[in-house]
């Protein structure tokens, strides 16, 4: 269960963001992405989860291209965007039950328990209209551990969390790690983690 | 493998050098016959016993009308060519081939109202054939304007491909239009089968114009082709190389 | 599927206007049409299948806009591409929840608008027929317009400029068979060909889509 | 004040799907009639009136629902209410703004329209006319529901259920007076009636709109 | 010149937001709002700026409720919500241009100086579409910073930018601050400022 990104390279209108990316992580691993805005994480990240076909190099999941596997494997992975990516007018908990119920079923009360272990019980029947920034970013981290997939794909899963909810999101990325799961997280700072190995992107 | 032969058709650098090649000649040959189609069309052939003169539009307007359809079918068909085995020149044929269809199409607009009015004592009607003639130039609005409507020129291309394929559903429509609607729109004069119901004075020059503009067509199609294959290469070494003699 | 039905249905009943916003429209249409020239009688019925149909027309057209954009500037749309489902299948769960909710509800108050332009009570049976095939296939149709055009700068307008050539011929056909059963003549003849065109789409436009919304989504 | 409109304007031209929308709506509903329905010509010229104010109403009320929702939704109107003007002026430069993107560019379209429903050319001028007036109302009421409903769950359907109510008299006059004018009777009753309508609008609709923006804004 | 906050009250839904909130503000003065997500510190900029209404309690400006001098109060702040507030069409440079204007009448060259005070020039002519999340940020502070008024209320604003603009919007409020200027800054980390004082928002 390997994820590799050989020599990736895109272009975005006059703009050569990825210049040759490649990278390989196994299970049990995470790899942070660093580099200044507008160096090409999220475009990295787009590409690495097959949103965004990059016109030369090939990302490869258990050695097989993901333009052959595609549904195999996305099925296998969470990808958490900038924008939390909920319907402003579903509660919380109808969101996720949405989202996740595509990939599994799931009741309620399972969903109740991955709000719980982000803190956002309190607001799981609030429409996401009224929710506050960083109580989005929970729901979203909730889908994340809901889906119970071996690769998440993070873009800065701490912007807007106070100190409470960075230390939760924290342990929760060593805990999927520690047991064998695999993540790409990018954040400019507050990754305080052991176990990692760095991709720098420069502008 | 026996699709090789293609593929290096298709690289930009052999397409360009054959449509540098080919563009001169083809023009060439349209002149004589399109010359030959119009002059044999509008003064020697006899006059229609019931439409007079008037008829002779036809030896503009029926080349225009054909190629306003084969363009958009090769069109379209350069798109899904390119859209589903990646080959990049399909795309640059669909983007030179739009605006000579649209403009095909208009030309068959104005001649046919301009026939109309004689014929049938009004400029426009909303007759099927008319009207779908009509949505054919929207449709190659629509594929043209989504394609300039992405931020990057890849995108757009796969894009106008995808409605250019969709939209080739109109072709047959119009084609068949007027024996499917009662309408004003006469019917094929000529077919590939059926024996002309033209005498062969009036026929040899619409042949003969309907040739010369498919010429015309394809030369035009050449010089346009060049240019997109320059622009959108423009970072391609061959290109240095070539202009850096 | 039930599942992306089921959310659909939520949200447009979490936000009726979704909901009411074709119906609406084809409402304003054909009501507005009566109001709008002192009428005659006879005329309204020689009419009625042009307001009937291009009503139907407006307001598919109306709400396949935001078919696919609303979901794609919160996200969720990219979050369902990465479902692990196959695109096609969204793009038809997606169009399925949008017919039944603008396409279902303008047939049924098809009769009313019928009536209200004194179309005879035998045709509203073909009428709801007609219109049940035409609102089907245009929601089709819609969906590859939405798909082309979603997250573009002129998308609004291109979306009209791109579905309203591929929705000619179903216009043609309908308002037709409309004619023909508010006179009484034959219906079966349009009406075979508005369910052919009601096929292929059905069976063409969910890859088409899916085409489409893989490459706007880049 | 002038400024506004002025930068109100160019960021308009900049959006060319407000420009072209409305317009290509339009166009679009006053093709579609004639092609619907098997036109005699008599008839075209009949149902002339009502195809142009029923399109020349949908495609304001079209354009009138997205003229501050796209603002309020990426936080531009919020910028806008903060920049130290009064409401009732940024309204008032939006609503003359999107009338003379929409409004003006479909009255200049609409002798096209007319002469393809073969409206007589002598009645060009007094359509002309009477849609200016007529569009120019239309964008005031639209304003004020598009203020009232902005962010509001149930927008568009209540923009509708706001809106048409108003416009009713307004359609009813304008197609009245687009009759008189292509059978070539006086005008002039309808026309006053019109204008008196624009004035009213004109005076109260930038405080009505500003107060509705404010409640919305919350 | 003081922003003077007494006593606010603010109910959202069933939920009692802000709880009697009171601070003072003086020009030369940071004011820095921490609290958990979901406190209240959005609610309460979006109070101080005067699009809410508070259910008691009320906000004053120079000593006038900023109720009766709305348009003088307002033209004398800029306010950065969590959403940049950029048109997506528009290119960065439109976008000022527009917005900006609409306060006082400014050309290109003098907006490219700002965008250039934040790192931004490089992207002044891309539509704000296809705009990285920092690039956005970035964007909306240059807005602040052309504004040129003495109030500046700021909601998060070094989140999704990296190191260095981290760094660079420091000082910008530093030297803000230092020429007399006030502001009102919501930050969960990295706000490292010398002359400060805290308001804290419980849940
Ligand atoms: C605006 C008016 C008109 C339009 C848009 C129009 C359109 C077309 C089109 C699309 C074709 C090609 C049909 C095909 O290849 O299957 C065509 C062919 C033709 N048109 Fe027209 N037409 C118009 C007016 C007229 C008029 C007034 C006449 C004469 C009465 C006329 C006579 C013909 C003839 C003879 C052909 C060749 C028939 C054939 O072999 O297919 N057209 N026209
Ligand atoms: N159409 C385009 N034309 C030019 N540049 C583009 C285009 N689309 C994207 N870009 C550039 O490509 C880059 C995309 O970067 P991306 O969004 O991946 O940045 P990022 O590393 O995620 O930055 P951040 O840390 O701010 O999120 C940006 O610099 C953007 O300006
Ligand atoms: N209609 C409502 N019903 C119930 N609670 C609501 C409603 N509207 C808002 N709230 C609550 O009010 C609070 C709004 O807080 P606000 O957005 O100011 O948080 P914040 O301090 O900015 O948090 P963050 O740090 O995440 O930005 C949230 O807890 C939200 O859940
Ligand atoms: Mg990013
Ligand atoms: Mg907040």
């Amino acid at each position: 269960m390997t994820l590799r990104a050989d020599n990736v390279h895109v272009w975005r209108g006059a703009r050569h963001v990825l210049r040759g990316v490649s990278f390989e992580l196994r299970a049990g691993e995470l790899l942070h992405v660093v580099g200044p805005n507008g160096a090409g994480k999220t475009t990295l990240l787009r590409v690495a989860c097959g949103l965004l076909q990059p016109e030369e190099g090939a990302v490869h999941w258990c050695e097989q291209n993901i333009r052959q596997a595609r549904t195999t494997f996305q099925s296998a992975l969470a990808y958490a965007a900038h924008e939390a990516g909920l319907k402003a007018d579903l509660t919380a908990l109808e969101n996720l039950h949405f989202s996740v119920g595509l990939r599994r079923s799931i009741d309620r009360q399972e969903l109740m328990e991955y709000l719980e272990r982000t803190d956002a019980t309190d607001i799981a029947n609030l429409p996401v209209r009224v929710l506050s920034a960083g109580q989005k970013r929970r729901v979203a981290m909730a889908r994340v551990l809901a889906c119970k997939v071996p690769l998440w794909l993070l873009d800065e899963p701490f912007s807007n969390l106070d100190d409470g909810a960075m230390k939760r999101t924290t342990e929760l990325l060593e805990d999927h790690v520690r047991l064998g799961g695999a993540a790409v997280v990018v954040a400019h700072h507050g990754l305080a983690l052991g176990s990692r190995r760095q991709l720098r992107l420069d502008a | 493998m026996t699709w090789a032969w293609f593929h290096r058709l298709a690289s930009p650098p052999h397409a360009y050098r054959l449509v540098t090649g080919l563009g001169p000649w083809l023009y060439a040959a349209s002149a004589p016959l399109i010359a030959y189609g119009l002059f044999a069309g509008l003064f020697i052939a006899p006059p229609d016993y019931q439409q007079g003169d008037a008829f002779r539009i036809i030896y503009v307007h029926a080349p225009c009308a054909w190629l306003s359809l084969s363009a958009y079918t090769i069109m379209a068909t350069a798109g899904t060519v390119a859209l589903i085995w990646r080959i990049k020149i399909g795309h640059a044929v669909a983007a030179a081939c739009a605006p000579i269809g649209a403009s095909f199409t208009i030309g068959a607009l104005v001649t046919g109202s301009l026939w109309g009015r004689p014929m049938w004592g009004t400029y426009w009607a909303w007759d099927p054939r008319l009207t779908s003639e009509l949505i054919l130039l929207f449709l190659y609005f629509g594929v043209m304007s989504l394609r300039q409507a992405f931020d990057d020129p890849a995108r757009g291309d796969r894009a106008a491909a995808v409605l250019g394929l969709v939209g080739v559903i109109n072709v047959p429509i119009i084609h068949f239009s007027v024996q499917w609607w009662n309408s004003l729109h006469q019917g094929a004069t000529v077919t590939a089968f059926a024996k002309p119901t033209m005498p062969a004075s009036m026929l040899a020059p619409l042949l003969g114009a309907l040739l010369g503009f498919m010429m015309f067509f394809a030369a035009v199609l050449c010089t346009r082709l060049r240019a997109e294959v320059l622009m959108r290469e423009r970072q391609a070494n061959w290109i240095k190389e070539m202009l850096s003699p | 599927m039930h599942l992306i039905l089921s959310r659909e249905l939520r949200l447009s009943f979490r936000r009726p206007d979704q909901l009411a916003q074709p119906l609406a429209f084809f409402l304003i249409v054909t009501t507005l049409f009566p109001l709008a020239m002192n009428p005659q009688l006879p005329v309204l019925r020689q009419i009625a299948p042009g307001v009937l149909w291009v009503g139907a027309l407006l307001s598919s057209l109306l709400a396949v806009e935001g078919m696919f954009r609303a979901d794609a500037e919160d996200g969720t749309l990219e979050q369902m591409a990465l479902s692990g489902h196959d695109l096609s299948f969204i793009v038809t769960a997606r169009t399925l929840a949008h017919w039944l909710i603008s396409g279902v509800a303008l047939v049924l108050a098809s009769p009313v608008m019928a009536a209200a332009l004194n179309v005879p009570t035998s045709a509203f049976g073909l009428i709801m027929a007609s219109l049940a095939l035409g609102t089907l296939t245009l929601s089709w149709l819609g969906a590859i317009g939405a798909a082309l055009t979603v997250g573009l700068k002129r998308g609004s307008v291109l979306l009209s400029i791109i579905v309203l050539p591929l929705a000619m011929p179903l216009l043609i056909f309908g308002a037709n068979a409309t004619d023909r059963a508010i006179s009484g003549e034959d219906v079966s003849g349009p009406m075979y060909l508005l369910g052919a065109l009601c096929l292929f789409t059905t069976t063409l436009a969910p890859f088409a889509g899916a085409a489409a919304l893989r490459i706007t989504l880049e």
